[in-house]
């Protein structure tokens, strides 16, 4: 199964009550077809232009063989026959048959065909249950639920937990570059843009795990700025996104302390929140539930202590040109740091 | 293989005027002016129309008066240089020299008036888009009515020097064509950066 | 036809020379106006929900192709409706091929702005607009 | 009937214009030594700074033109190499991007306008039977402009300051906070230098085709590739600007902090999408047309036919030169811009298919059941058919709204752009620079190399190209240096790169052919191709005056007129002892003047110095505008400066 994101991560880690076993299960039978594929479909949406995509595959496979066909065709005199023109009348019906007649043909059935789903993917229907903003970052994924009201519920990164069957408004921003949201799955790409806010709809239908990557050229990272959609049971969800929501406490475990301590004196937290500590940066990732997510580094590499431990000493390595600065700590130390996030779950 | 003579071209005119080519491309210099003017027309445009305040709040827009003194010189000095174009055209070198300088002065005093009312701009280019946009067109306009005053005194200095006549004056009318285009291409700027915010 | 005569002679004209033009600039001209005109007010019409001015600028412009195609092809039509050839006269023959080629360039046109109208028909006039 | 006119056999025309037994010239060879001496080039090494004459300068063109091709080529293959494996680390980011930036750069506006340009300038004075282009001393000054703009651009790569914000160069990423070396400086402006040097050859062909026609040659006898030429020179000159002001824009927005596309400033990104896309979708036309006219040019020759449905042809060319500024938003359905107000991009995008069908099928019906001879260009064209019809095929899906929104800024795209540019462009450009290599050296290129060259092309370009469709179905998006192997892209991937290298082998094939050619290429015959356009109706190379006397011309196929009649009619009455052309009316070809031509000089070489200093001193001190105004100015002055005596005239 070539197409997964990290199989063996995905086997390896702890399962939680998420239902996502079952996530991982399904996802590795239709694994063949890729998760990040255009032809293979999660939402009605990706499905319209798959089938899109066959009905253009079969007329433009057509086409070529006809005009190729005709060309050899026209070709066959060269080496045998004594030289045959078409007759005037020949040559303009097939002109017109074959420059006129055919291209419309094609143009009406593509903007037929692109009015009507084009159409219905813009409407963004059904009404939405539930919004989450997502701020594309030099070059990670800000993600932040918000309710009815606007007000924020739950911040994370890189990656998104969606409920199965519900439809999800995203509303796509920037305060960087040019970035674009695409999970190829579920639905077709919207730019991030400086100064303003596009929309975009998820409307998952099958749980699963679907991975998303920046679709416009951002820069250095542009290469590694990935992310996952987690789609989970509506039940689960709901408890997901109240666990989420969640501050921390200072822990009473005396390692997690020191680890606590250790990431607020690398001033980890100048540029890392965790919600009910000191640590309140906003440059990158919110980490209050680092060790519920599946990867590090935008999808980069899987979320275990040792590429964690790689990540944090030495980030360029993983992910050369990375904004992160690399952490020198002592053995100890780390041991403690790693503690400490392996505990935000 | 046989050549026979299909035409006779010894009699054709070496000083064409419209018909030369010159005279095509300078058309064509004005059609790629022409271009860009009509796209820092619709940059600003764009800009304008997508902002949710134009000028920028606590900006009045920018005052009329200098600017539609401008316009009328400038159209004036299009009236001088096609005077200055017939004078030649009737053989008077005298009058010639006069048309050019005198459209040259009319071109000068709009830079003066043109440099004291950017000066008075209480805006940077760097402020905001309306003042990068005010600064980028009136500087572009600007440069290029410097350039038609240069190119024309070179046009006055060759008429003193006697190398127009009424059969030569190629030099002068594509000089006039390019000067007609600069002169005129003011009046979309004017409606588009004086007329724009207060209409919209 | 391939000299001169009463009928081509007006293709020597300026008037008769910016008739057999018309079909190449009216129709293209016409187009690019549908297009961006209509492309560009719809943010404002999305907020007075009325698409009528879509309509009227189809319309209108729809009508100058079409007279362009129009103009091209009565010119055609004058100079005696043969598909144009490089045969030896020279005024009846280029203006045979501007006029021909001029019909289908404003036909093309007018098809362009009949194709762009289909979505003015369907489609929701607000959505994606910011 | 009328139409018999265009039936592919060529029949022998009933001319009542033939005159009956005019006198025979014959050329007196004192005049035949003064008119060599008029028109000579210099020489020496000042001397290469000097020359005006049109295939001299086209020549340079073409030249420089396909070193970039290599260069950037190589760029290609590096990138190749480093995406042949996941998670390969042959190049780092930072390189990759600058390579994938140039590479973008350098073939649009270094290899691909240029070349074309070159072979217009070089082909179109001939095929139209003048001897020069209008204003030779511009011409010179393009070329110069082209040179110091091209050579400054790829000299970045060397020191390792090119840009690496792509060839698109979007903001903010351009922008100077995230783009903060002198990269994207010496961008705009080399961009801003090669397209006034496109500029002015776009002005000159137009000039040149409207107004040097051999007389006779009336619009509707024009070659097909100088109505191409002329309706890419028309492209340029309305689309070219966009980019001009775009790239001033950013160049204030990066030097003095103005806000044009700083949205806290009330600028907005999207301008310079829209400007960008309104030059670059006409671009890829600019780059297009032409080609295609190359390809009209080949079959007729290789087929031995008129071309079938030339007005057809005609007004495809001309319909794809208007529609092609009706289509940039399809760069941008994923901005968020109106949904409506994009759907008119998507059927404009769509009904290009309609003239380029057209086009099409009228040269499948002047094939038809012809005795093609199949040497290389011929080849060459057949490789494009292939090649283009399905680049054409995916551009249309493209077009489609929803569809694009899923494979934009995909492999899906590389694959496509490849396919309609090298199948649409350089296959075309290759056939023609072995069809026109007599012309242009006197020599034949080797047809073994030649057709082993087509070989390689076609299997390794389409090895590399065709996989890229499935990878983009697959979510590979572009402009990625890198991929993780859990993505299974790698096979595929590895597949291109095998192929990118076949490719490149087949264009080495070529080059090393050109290059070989020139010294141990067999000797052109007169017209080796028996082709049927005016570059042919005089030696190969031509001498510097390209025709002895300049032609009358009496049908659209005036060389086998000749051959039919054995004899023809020549413009008599030029002095041999300055430069003098025939200046003819727009439509018609009418005699109406004679234009004398400027000599040789080293002012436009002048002018493109005091430009250079201008533009790359402005990156430093703005004081540099003003010091160039009137370097600029002063060149200019002596560049005009009419000829002495005045009485000569």
């Amino acid at each position: 199964m070539p197409d997964t994101i990290r199989p063996s991560r995905l086997a390896s880690r702890r399962v939680r009550p998420r239902g996502l076993a079952l996530a991982a299960a399904a996802l590795a039978l239709s694994a063949c077809s890729g998760e990040q594929a255009v032809n293979a479909p999660a939402s009605a949406d990706a499905e319209r232009v798959a089938n899109l995509w066959t009905g253009f595959l079969a007329f433009s496979s057509f086409v070529f063989a006809l005009v190729i066909g005709l060309v050899v065709a026209a070709m066959r005199t060269t080496y045998t026959e004594p030289a045959r023109p078409l007759s005037v009348q020949r040559g303009w019906t097939l002109v017109l048959a074959g420059g006129v007649v055919l291209p419309l043909v094609a143009v009406v059935g593509l903007v037929g065909s692109g009015l009507w789903i084009g159409g219905v993917v813009a409407r963004n229907e059904p009404p939405p249950d539930l919004t989450v903003e997502i701020a594309g970052k030099r070059w990670w994924w800000e993600v932040i639920y918000r309710g009815e009201d606007g007000a924020e519920i739950a911040r994370t990164a890189n990656e998104i937990v969606l409920p199965v069957g519900r439809a999800a408004r995203v509303l796509l921003t920037s305060d960087n570059v040019i970035h674009s949201f695409w999970v190829p799955t579920l639905q077709g790409k919207t730019d991030m843009i400086p100064g303003r806010v596009n929309e975009s709809r998820l409307t998952p239908r099958e749980t699963g795990l679907y991975r998303g990557q920046c679709a416009e050229f951002c820069g250095v990272q542009h290469a590694y700025m990935a992310f996952v959609v987690e789609v989970i049971e509506a039940e689960a969800f709901d408890a997901w996104l109240a666990d989420q929501g969640r501050a921390r406490a200072i822990p009473d475990d005396p390692l997690l302390r020191r680890g606590l301590a250790v990431f607020l004196e690398a001033d980890c937290g100048t540029c890392h929140a965790i919600r009910g500590t000191p640590a309140d940066g906003g440059m990158g990732p919110d980490l209050t539930h680092l060790a519920a997510r599946e990867t590090l580094a935008a999808g980069t590499i899987p979320n275990t202590k040792g590429h964690l431990a790689g990540w944090i000493g030495d980030p360029q390595q993983v992910k050369p040109g990375v904004l992160m600065p690399a952490t020198a700590l002592r053995p100890d130390d780390q041991e403690a740091l790693l503690a400490y996030l392996g505990s935000l779950e | 293989m046989r050549q026979f003579a299909g035409t006779d071209v010894s009699g054709l005119t070496r000083f064409a005027k419209q018909t030369h080519p010159l005279y095509a491309g300078i058309i064509g210099l004005i059609a790629i002016e022409l271009t860009v003017v009509a796209m820092l027309v619709v940059s600003y445009s764009y800009l304008m129309l997508t902002a949710p305040e134009w000028p920028p709040a606590g900006l009045a827009p920018a005052p009329l008066l200098w600017p539609s003194v401008n316009l009328g010189l400038l159209l004036t000095s299009m009236v001088t240089m096609r005077w200055a174009g017939n004078r030649i055209t009737a053989g008077d070198r005298r009058g010639l020299i006069l048309g050019l300088l005198a459209s040259v002065s009319l071109h000068a005093l709009v830079l003066v008036f043109r440099a004291l009312e950017m000066a008075a701009y209480e805006f940077r280019w760097d402020d905001h888009a309306y003042g990068s946009l005010m600064w980028t067109i009136s500087g572009f306009h600007f440069t290029h009515v410097a350039s038609a005053i240069v190119g024309t005194l070179v046009v006055a200095i060759l008429a003193v020097k006697g190398y127009f006549t009424p059969e030569r004056q190629l030099g002068v009318v594509v000089d006039t064509l390019y000067w007609n285009f600069v002169s005129a291409a003011w009046i979309p700027f004017y409606l588009a950066l004086y007329w724009g915010p207060r209409l919209i | 036809m391939d000299d001169d005569d009463d009928r081509t002679r007006r293709y020597r004209t300026p008037t008769g020379i910016m008739q057999l033009w018309a079909g190449w600039a009216l129709g293209p001209i016409a187009w690019a106006i549908h297009q961006n005109a209509a492309f560009w007010i719809i943010p404002a019409l999305c907020e007075s929900g009325s698409r009528w001015p879509l309509w009227l600028i189809t319309a209108v412009t729809l009508a100058v192709a079409v007279a362009g195609g129009a103009i091209s092809h009565r010119a055609f039509r004058a100079l005696g409706s043969r598909w144009p050839g490089d045969e030896a006269g020279t005024v009846p023959a280029r203006s045979r091929f501007l006029a021909a080629a001029g019909v289908g360039i404003a036909g093309l046109s007018s098809l362009g702005i009949v194709v762009e109208s289909v979505g003015i028909a369907v489609l929701d006039l607000c959505a994606g607009v910011p | 009937m009328e139409e018999r006119r265009e039936a592919p056999t060529r029949e022998r025309r009933s001319e009542e214009h033939q005159e009956p037994l005019h006198p025979a010239i014959e050329d007196d060879a004192e005049e035949t030594r003064r008119l060599t001496e008029t028109w000579a080039a210099p020489t020496g090494f000042v001397g290469w700074f000097m020359p005006v004459n049109q295939r001299i300068i086209g020549r340079r063109f073409i030249v420089t033109a396909f070193v970039y091709f290599v260069l950037a080529g190589l760029l290609g293959i590096a990138m190749r190499l480093q995406l042949a494996a996941p998670e390969n680390d042959l190049l780092a980011p930072e390189i990759y991007n600058q390579f994938f930036t140039v590479h973008g750069t350098a073939m649009m506006f270094l290899f691909a306008i240029p070349v074309l340009e070159g072979f217009a300038l070089f082909v179109v004075p001939m095929m139209i039977g003048t001897r020069d282009m209008a204003f030779p001393r511009l011409n010179a000054f393009g070329y110069y402009v082209y040179l110091i703009g091209s050579g400054v651009f790829f000299l970045m790569l060397l020191v390792g300051m090119a840009p690496k914000a792509g060839w698109f160069n979007y903001v903010p990423l351009s922008g100077k906070l995230y783009e903060p070396g002198l990269g994207v400086d010496i961008w705009t402006t080399m961009i801003t230098f090669i397209e006034v040097s496109a500029l002015t050859a776009a002005v000159e062909l137009i000039v040149t085709i409207l107004k040097l026609r051999a007389p006779g040659m009336t619009l509707n006898r024009m070659p097909v590739f100088v109505w191409a030429s002329l309706v890419m020179a028309f492209m340029i000159v309305f689309a070219m600007p966009a980019i001009i002001v775009a790239s001033s824009l950013l160049i204030l927005d990066r030097l003095v902090g103005t806000g044009f596309f700083v949205p806290e400033m009330g600028g907005d990104p999207l301008l310079w999408q829209h400007l960008f896309w309104f030059f670059g979708h006409p671009e890829v036309y600019i780059i297009l047309v032409p080609a295609l006219g190359m390809v009209s040019t080949i079959i007729t020759t290789f087929c031995q036919r008129a071309l079938f449905g030339y007005t057809a042809i005609v007004m495809s060319i001309v319909a794809t030169g208007f529609v092609s500024f009706g289509l940039w938003v399809h760069h941008m359905f994923a901005t968020g811009l109106p949904h409506l107000g994009m759907s008119f991009f998507m059927a404009a995008s769509a009904l290009i298919a309609i003239p380029n069908g057209i086009q099409v099928f009228c040269w499948i019906a002047t094939m038809w059941g012809s005795r093609m001879r199949l040497a290389t260009p011929m080849l060459y064209v057949l490789g494009f058919f292939w090649v283009f019809v399905m680049g054409g095929l995916t551009g249309v899906m493209v077009a489609s709204i929803p569809f694009d929104l899923q494979v934009h800024d995909t492999y899906f795209l590389v694959a496509h752009f490849h396919y309609v540019l090298i199948g649409g462009s350089v296959m075309p450009v290759i056939g023609a620079l072995y069809y026109w290599y007599p012309q242009m050296t006197g020599r034949m290129m080797s047809e073994t190399a030649g057709k082993i060259s087509f070989g390689l092309v076609f299997v390794g370009f389409n090895v590399t190209f065709f996989p890229m469709h499935q990878l983009g179905l697959e979510g590979m998006p572009r402009r990625v240096y890198t991929y993780l192997e859990e993505t299974g892209w790698g096979e595929l991937n590895l597949v291109a790169t095998i192929g990118s290298v076949v490719l490149a082998a087949g264009f080495a094939t070529t080059m090393v052919n050109a290059l070989a050619s020139l010294r141990w290429g067999e000797t052109a015959r007169r017209n080796p191709w028996g082709a049927e356009t005016l570059e042919w109706a005089t030696e190969s190379p031509p001498p510097p005056y390209n025709q002895r006397h300049i032609p009358v011309v009496k049908s659209r196929e005036p060389v086998w007129d000749w051959r039919e009649e054995d004899e023809r009619p020549v413009v008599v009455g030029l002095r041999s002892d300055r430069r003098e052309v025939v200046v003819t009316s727009m439509l018609d070809a009418e005699p109406q003047a004679v234009q004398v031509l400027p000599g040789p000089t080293i002012w436009p070489f002048l002018s493109a110095l005091a430009a250079t200093v201008g533009f790359i001193g402005i990156l430093f001190h703005p004081v540099f505008f003003v010091v160039s105004f009137f370097l600029a100015f002063f060149s200019f002055v002596g560049w005009f400066w009419p000829r002495r005596p005045w009485q000569e005239d």
